[in-house]
């Protein structure tokens, strides 16, 4: 029963970390105490709902009464009480936690377009879905229109996969749809693999059933009749709320079969990821459904033809396929009316790294960079000075600040190196190390290749070798050139996107930091500090109070000194883990460059 | 039928056949590691990467099917570049110690690094762990020399329907190995040795006995059960050292462990070396001529007392076509009786 | 082990799985994969116990040796990775004494793992201890995090 | 076999009866395994779990010695259902009649279910999928021939191929796979009692003519003994003298105890092999032959391709070739051979046997000819009878299933199947020898089924006795699910523990004279 007050608390993934299950107990407790149940209990609905966007701030609340919305960020349980009693039962609501002025920033240039529901709603109820509008576009689909009908309003509306390659989604249900056979298959993949990336899992936590919606448009659109989600099993709450969410789709007959009556025979399968980066590619996401090890294949023949089981196969992103709906609901044009000429809609980001407020973000393309990272992001943590943008995760690239007039779009990400990928973006600042960030995706796919094709296998790890040389102090003259020969070898023969992709960090952070290097090779430094060859930790006596506070956190005890008196590191010991440099309250703690050791063949 | 080009030259193929076998059918060759026509496309090795016009990355002609119109470049200067670099990331993880191994002669890497010109590598580094002794009594698994061209994968598991070994881990640390790493365990027909491209993967009995161009090669069928498979076998001094088998037979260069492996008693100390006769319950060393008296004689004696029919001769089913018909034409027309049979019940 | 191994396997059968989710199954219920439930299962389903190796190694989710008692995973994302995870684990593993390629401890009362990343970047660098997700986290509190827990192990052995 | 090896790929249905083809003839069961990845569906019947029940789509568990049940059964289906093909009865065959529809009434799937211990939904579904399909191919081998009613099984599968038109067209058939690398050849060259070369009747007086005048000399017209005679005339003192070329009947033929007592009685017993073999051991002759790599020649193999063998090592010391030893010993039984050169015999076999007249070394050479290859342009024969049969019309045969004459009782309660496993052959002379594969396979062993040797209190790897109304044998426990309850199984290629010393010399199947390997009645007793 909805009530004259709703009270919206965050509780995705961020949410119950920062504590959101507990606010929302106290809430019900502080509802079922007796002076308040008497006045405000009987109006007043408390719901759980997905992420919000600003999870930097959670836990977030809403308090809506009579339309008028009041955000408060921060709550800890012990505050709920407070707010029940002066908000909710006085009217007056508490301004020291009411959200500030970069909230509404955060939100003034995003379009809400695809995550218009999420954080609205209870994702764990179907009726709060139906009730704003959810479900309208299946109906309106499969009793209405004809399959191509679907496939030419998604072609018009532009709408291109999410996932990272950017290939028309309407062409690619069409090839589907024109092959010959019964039995086809639509799959969403929710293998959100790219470290620094968390739209899915936003998505799927906070409005599940736009997904189920758009794989049963889907379905119809191509003649499948079984459906599966192929999601990360690292993600248990998105889960969760995806079982629930099939089970009342089933229950309300949007799943199963003859759907509303009109015939048609669908349903979808959860199928959980086992971890594995590599099974997000097409066809090793097949191979890991059907029981295998998820190794990729040659393509072709597309998943379009002969995908699962050898029957032809759509698999969509997350996103693209939490579109479908609203696309279908509010027309291509709609859809067609924010972004650019080659790029249409509206794009869900990651943003994270050193900024200022991190979250979930939608943006329409064709929007700046600097407009993402300084209007809605706020800036640099700390007004450090920003570097540059990594986005498209291990597969894409580092766009430097020279660079932040960049529109972002699928194209023109691409000319300055980099992807639009599947939506991670990771600010960096000062104080990182570009040849270590290139060292760290390398690192990453190095051990998520799947080891099928030798210049993935093989390359990636000499690639990793010759960055690890560079970080640590035996970097040669040459590197540079080797590093960019064997990325291109590597991207023009690999088998798949994983292994074609995977040296883009490392060239685009050649492209714009080749300097970083040759401070590395040539001069034996890392400008950020990052790198342990060319950093020690050093106590400076005159600023040590003898507080033993490093002492107690070093790991390796490397520390010694007694009470009182100035500490010292003992520079063998040291595993330069910076622990003693993050507790130290007196800046004692320095951090200084050392030399490298001598370079020889 | 399908009509494309490849290297400016046009050809009309079949329909469904992927570049590489256009290619070698045309006698263009086109280098590779991992495929081989009696196993499904794997798309691997990436050596036999072409361009097709329309594409801008390289594709492998291996997995590739021709299609109409198609336009494909087999080797140009950018092409043999990027093999060139795959050769040597395979060595950059590979023992390279041809000098002794049993394959150098055979091996289709060394091949390839010759080819390729390579004697120097940009990319030395971390080798991948392997396991090299397994104590299985037939296959020498030298896994070091592994390049993960998974075609032994495909043979075990698709033509010989066991699946004893699979790849396991991934990336770097790949690997192909039996179940937790044991010793090999299986049917042992050695399928997986005759498709290995380096050597990874020998016959134990075969080592140090021979390699490839000290040996002489004689094609003959199986000495065992009634499929008739083809075999190669492989001489030297006077000696079956190895036995394989080639593709494009009726067996299709498949054999099993007893056509592979069982050869060893050809050149067994236990074989009859003279003819023997029994004297007071022993057998003694006789000459032919005297052996051949002894039994004509003692074959007549017993035909004229008590007739042709009281000699029978049973043949065998391990002889040739030639000696069943002149076995039988000995026992009907020297002898005189149809008292003549071989094992075919048993 | 084979009443359990029974009825994951009667769960297969029923819900048409495939060899992943049975190797989950296994993984959850024993909390790792023992090479007898392996051999058993193969020998059910006819599936050469190599198939389910190569899997059971192919998937970071599956282990083939028993786990620690408390599990610490470390988030190793791009956000959390930028934000000193790095760090985060070479203290962890100091502390706990862990060779490199080791994940678990001797007495099998700690294990520390990487993951790709759990999508909580906005309040990286994230550690889950024990399924608990804990945001921005410092080696400082870390630490005593796990201290707290070594000391109630030994408390609970001394007891 | 009718049809060929390359075609079994091309079966949409194959079904493998009393074959353990995966061990028996590996590379044919790799066929096999492609035609099933090719999408055809296997029907294996067999009492054992054998390897190719893996690749099986319908595995049918009969009891030993109930395969004509089980075959009648499904022509019960068949006919029922009306799945027969009758065109093709109607134009290529005979005896299809009351008598035989009759017969098969009474084998309904529930009294095929009775006598054979498969489930009865598992008749009707093979019936269903061997009959429904177009490309179905039958393939058999000892399982279904040695028995007492060997012959009758033989005949009951011919009755389903033409019950259902699946004979006389590619990827059809029924296709015994031979057990040895020359037995066809062995067959095709006259090495039978009742046939000249060619499967030419010595009965009949013409063909008897035509030898006598191409070989210029009197032959016999009674037609001889088979090997299973031979050894009870040995014994009974009327065989005298016996000339054994590559054979090991000591330990291959059944009742070893009384093939060494026979084979003691004769007067003259003459061995030609290349190894000391345990009938070589009795032998008062021994003459030292050649092995396979050591001679030129050819060998037929199942699928009737005559394909060349060529010479790669010399024979050791002064062993010398076969055909040489026989030249030389009929020239002084006073019949001259005259062949230079091997090639000249096989030239005179194509002149008795027209089915090979067209064949020569040389057209040979490139992968071998399937006879009948009558002229020299005959491109050879893939499968035969493409339209219509030698005798006219195919012919149906009533069949009626007659239980094994050994049947398990209290006494000797298993019944014990023999045969061969994977890594050896036949008696074991040549595989024996072989280091790796001896060790991999050294010892003789009797399956038993967990329950049986539960009840037993038989542990696997334990030593066991096993005794039957001829003799015992202790052997090595492999406790396994491979063969029913009730049932045990022993390769007979270990001489020290010969599985043939338990089986019976007397139970023959009367017309092919074929020992009843696959049935007979023992007793376990821990050891």
């Amino acid at each position: 029963m909805p009530g004259d007050i709703t009270i919206n608390i965050c509780m995705g993934t961020g949410g119950i970390a920062a504590g959101g299950e507990a606010v929302m107990s106290a809430f019900e407790d502080a509802l079922a105490s007796a002076d308040i149940a008497a006045s405000v209990k009987k109006h007043c609905a408390a719901h759980k709902v997905g992420c919000r966007g600003f999870c930097a701030r959670d836990v977030l609340v809403d308090v809506i009464e009579n339309g008028g919305k009041h955000t408060y960020e921060y709550i800890k349980p012990d505050m709920v009480k407070r707010i029940v009693e002066e908000h909710l039962a006085g009217g007056q609501p508490v301004q020291e936690w009411l959200v500030k002025e970069d909230y509404h920033t955060f939100h003034g240039k995003q379009v809400r377009a695809v995550l218009a529901d999420c954080g609205e709603m209870d994702p764990e109820d179907i009726e709060a879905y139906a009730g704003r509008g959810g479900y309208e576009a299946a109906l309106k689909s499969l009793t209405s229109l004809a399959p191509t009908d679907i496939i030419e309003e998604l072609k018009r509306s532009g709408l291109r996969g999410r996932g990272g390659a950017g290939f028309p989604t309407g062409l690619k249900w069409e090839m589907a749809r024109n092959e010959p056979g019964d039995t086809k298959y639509i799959i969403c993949n929710a293998d959100e693999g790219d470290p620094g990336a968390f739209m899915d899992r936003s998505l799927v936590e906070g409005n599940p059933h736009a997904v189920i919606e758009g794989m049963l448009i889907g379905a119809y659109a191509i003649g499948a009749q079984r459906g599966y989600v192929y999601i990360r099993a690292e993600y248990p709450l998105a889960v969760q709320r995806l079982t629930i969410a099939l089970g009342q789709a089933r229950e309300r007959g949007f799943l199963g079969r003859n759907i509303q009556n009109t015939g048609f025979d669908f349903d979808i399968k959860v199928k959980l990821g086992a971890g594995a980066f590599v099974c997000g590619e097409e066809t090793a996401l097949i191979a890991s459904i059907e029981g295998n090890r998820g190794m990729p294949r040659a393509k072709p023949p597309f998943p379009a033809q002969k995908g699962l089981w050898g029957k032809p196969t759509v698999i969509n992103n997350v996103e693209t396929l939490a579109n479908v709906p609203y696309i279908m609901r509010k027309g291509s044009g709609w859809f067609a009316g924010f972004g650019t000429e080659k790029s249409k809609g509206t794009k869900v980001f990651a943003l994270t790294g050193k900024i200022r407020n991190s979250g979930l973000i939608e943006v329409p393309f064709g929007i700046s960079l600097r407009e993402i990272i300084f209007d809605i992001g706020g800036g640099i943590e700390g007004d450090r000075k920003l570097k540059a943008v990594q986005t498209g995760g291990p597969s894409g690239g580092c766009i430097p600040a020279s660079l932040m007039e960049t529109s972002v779009d699928y194209e023109s990400l691409a000319s300055a190196g980099s992807i639009v990928g599947s939506g991670g973006m990771v600010v960096l600042d000062e104080t990182d190390c570009m040849v270590n960030v290139a060292k760290y995706f390398l690192e990453f796919t190095k051990s998520e290749s799947c080891g099928k094709c030798i210049p993935c296998r093989v390359g990636t790890m000499r690639l990793l070798e010759i960055l690890t040389r560079i970080t640590s102090g035996k970097g040669r003259p040459g590197d540079v050139e080797l590093l960019q020969e064997l990325s291109e070898d590597i991207k023009m023969t690999s088998l798949c996107g994983l292994g074609q992709t995977a040296p883009n960090p490392v060239l685009s952070t050649i492209r714009y930091f080749k300097d970083e290097y040759d401070a590395h090779i040539i001069e034996r430094r890392c400008p950020a500090g990052v790198c342990k060859s060319f950093i020690a930790f050093t106590v400076l006596e005159e600023f040590c109070k003898g507080c033993m506070a490093c002492v107690r956190v070093c790991p390796s005890g490397a520390i010694v000194g007694e009470k009182k008196k100035p500490h010292r590191i003992v520079q063998d010991v040291c595993i330069k883990c910076g622990a003693c440099f993050a507790t130290c309250k007196f800046q004692a703690v320095r951090k200084r460059a050392v030399y490298g050791e001598i370079h020889t063949r | 039928m399908v009509r494309f080009t490849l290297d400016d030259q046009e050809i009309v193929v079949p329909e469904g056949i992927t570049v590489l076998e256009a290619a070698r059918r045309s006698g263009i060759f086109i280098p590779t590691l991992c495929d081989d026509s009696r196993l499904e496309p794997f798309g691997g090795c990436r050596l036999c990467v072409v361009q097709v016009q329309g594409i801008p990355r390289l594709v492998t002609a291996c997995t590739t099917p021709v299609a109409e119109g198609m336009r494909v470049q087999s080797t140009n200067e950018e092409i043999e570049r990027r093999r060139r670099t795959i050769v040597e990331l395979i060595l950059s993880d590979h023992p390279n110690d041809c000098m002794v191994c049993e394959k150098a002669g055979d091996c289709n890497l060394q091949e390839l690094a010759y080819f390729y010109d390579l004697r120097t590598n940009r990319f030395y580094g971390q080798r991948s762990q392997r396991l090299v002794k397994d104590q299985n009594p037939f296959i020498e698994r030298d896994m070091e020399k592994c390049i993960l061209c998974g075609k032994c994968v495909r043979a075990c598991y698709d033509i010989q329907g066991v699946g004893a070994i699979d790849f396991t881990s991934r990336g770097f640390t790949a690997k192909i190995a039996p179940p937790f790493e044991k010793d090999l365990d299986c049917e042992f027909c050695g399928q997986c040795v005759s498709v290995c491209p380096t050597g990874a993967l020998m016959s134990k009995q075969s080592l140090g006995k021979g390699r490839q161009k000290d040996v002489q090669e004689v094609d003959t069928i199986c000495p065992y059960c009634g499929c008739g498979c083809n075999l190669t076998l492989h001489v030297s001094r006077n000696e079956v050292v190895r036995v394989t088998s080639r593709p494009d037979t009726i067996n299709e260069g498949w054999l099993c462990v007893k056509g592979r492996f069982g050869y060893s008693f050809i050149n067994s100390p236990d074989r009859l070396k003279t003819p023997l006769i029994k004297k007071d319950g022993k057998f003694a060393e006789a000459t032919w001529e005297e052996t051949f008296d002894y039994v004509a004689t003692r074959l007549g004696a017993i035909k004229s007392k008590h007739g042709p029919d009281a000699i029978g001769g049973l043949s065998s089913a391990r002889c040739s076509n030639e000696e069943n018909y002149l076995f039988q034409k000995f026992m009907r027309a020297a002898i005189g009786t149809n008292n003549v049979d071989h094992c075919a019940r048993l | 082990m084979e009443q359990r191994l029974e009825g994951i396997l009667n769960n297969y059968l029923q819900n048409e799985g495939n060899v992943i989710s049975i190797l989950q199954d296994i993984e959850n219920e024993f909390g790792y994969l023992p090479e007898d439930a392996i051999s058993w299962i193969s020998d059910r389903l006819d599936v050469p116990p190599a198939r389910f190796y190569g899997i059971a190694t192919f998937y970071s989710q599956f282990h083939l040796k028993p786990r620690g008692k408390h599990c610490i995973t470390a988030c190793t994302g791009t956000a959390c990775h930028v934000k000193g995870s790095e760090w985060l684990i070479s203290s962890l593993t100091s502390e706990l004494h862990l060779l490199p390629d080791e994940d678990t401890t001797e007495d099998r009362k700690f294990t520390v793992e990487k993951v790709n990343c759990l999508g909580a970047c906005s309040i990286a660098p994230v550690v889950v201890i024990d399924k608990e997700v804990y945001g921005k986290m410092s080696s400082d509190r870390l630490m005593k995090l796990v201290k707290k827990l070594e000391k109630k192990e030994s408390e609970k052995e001394k007891a | 076999m009718t049809n060929s090896l390359a075609e079994i790929e091309n079966n949409d249905v194959l079904f493998v009866i009393g074959s353990n083809t995966k061990e028996s003839h590996p590379i044919i069961a790799l066929r096999m395994i492609k035609a099933k990845r090719k999408g055809a569906k296997i029907i294996v019947a067999d009492p054992r779990r054998v390897p190719m029940v893996r690749f099986a789509d319908i595995w049918i568990q009969h009891r030993p010695g109930t395969d004509v049940a089980l075959l009648n059964g499904m022509m019960h289906v068949i006919l029922k259902e009306g799945l027969f093909k009758k065109d093709f009865i109607e134009s290529m065959t005979e005896g299809f009649d009351e008598e035989f529809r009759k017969n098969l009434e009474e084998y309904t799937p529930e009294n095929a279910a009775k006598i054979t211990g498969a489930p009865k939904e598992k008749i009707i579904e093979a019936a269903r999928l061997y009959a429904g399909s177009d490309r179905a191919g039958i393939y058999y081998t000892m399982g279904i021939t040695q028995h007492a009613h060997g012959t009758e099984n033989v005949f009951s599968i011919a009755n389903l191929a033409l019950l259902t038109g699946n004979l006389g067209k590619e990827a059809a058939g029924v296709n015994p796979l031979r057990g040895q690398n020359n037995v066809q050849g062995s067959t095709d060259m006259g090495c039978i009692p009742n046939m000249y070369p060619g499967y030419q009747r010595v009965a009949i007086a013409a063909i008897r003519e035509k030898f006598e005048a191409l070989w210029k000399v009197k032959l016999s017209e009674k037609e001889g003994m088979t090997a299973t005679e031979m050894i009870p005339a040995a014994e009974k003192g009327s065989l005298k003298a016996l000339y054994i070329m590559g054979e090991n009947p000591v330990v291959s033929d059944p009742d070893c105890t009384h093939t060494i007592k026979a084979l003691k009685k004769l007067e003259l017993l003459v061995v030609q092999d290349i190894f000391m073999t345990e009938t070589a051991e009795l032998a008062h002759v021994v003459l030292p032959g050649s092995s396979f790599a050591e001679k030129v020649g050819t060998f037929t193999n199942s699928e009737r391709r005559v394909q060349r063998v060529r010479r790669a090592v010399n024979s050791p010391g002064i062993a010398m070739k076969d055909s040489l030893i026989i030249i030389e010993l009929s020239k002084r039984m006073g019949y001259e051979m005259n062949y230079p050169h091997t090639v000249e015999i096989f030239r005179e076999i194509g002149q008795v046997w027209p089915a090979l007249a067209g064949m020569s070394y040389a057209r040979l050479d490139d992968g071998g000819l399937q006879w009948p290859c009558p002229t020299p342009d005959h491109p050879g024969t893939q499968y035969l009878f493409k339209g219509g049969f030698p005798r006219g019309k195919g012919r149906f045969t009533t069949v009626m299933f007659k239980p094994s004459a050994e049947q398990p009782d209290q006494e000797y309660p298993f019944i014990l199947t023999t045969g061969r496993q994977l890594f050896q052959y036949h008696t074991g002379s040549m595989t024996r020898r072989v280091k790796p594969i001896d060790a991999i396979s050294p010892e003789a062993y009797v399956e038993i089924h967990p329950e049986d040797a539960g009840a037993l209190a038989i542990e696997g790897g334990s030593r066991v006795k096993v005794s039957s109304r001829r003799g015992s044998i202790t052997v090595k426990a492999v406790v396994t699910k491979r063969p029913a309850k009730g049932m045990v199984f022993i390769p007979f290629h270990f001489k020290e523990a010969a599985a043939n010393v338990l089986t019976s010399s007397t139970t023959l199947d009367p017309i092919a004279k074929i020992p009843s390997f696959k049935v007979s009645a023992v007793r376990l007793e821990k050891a």
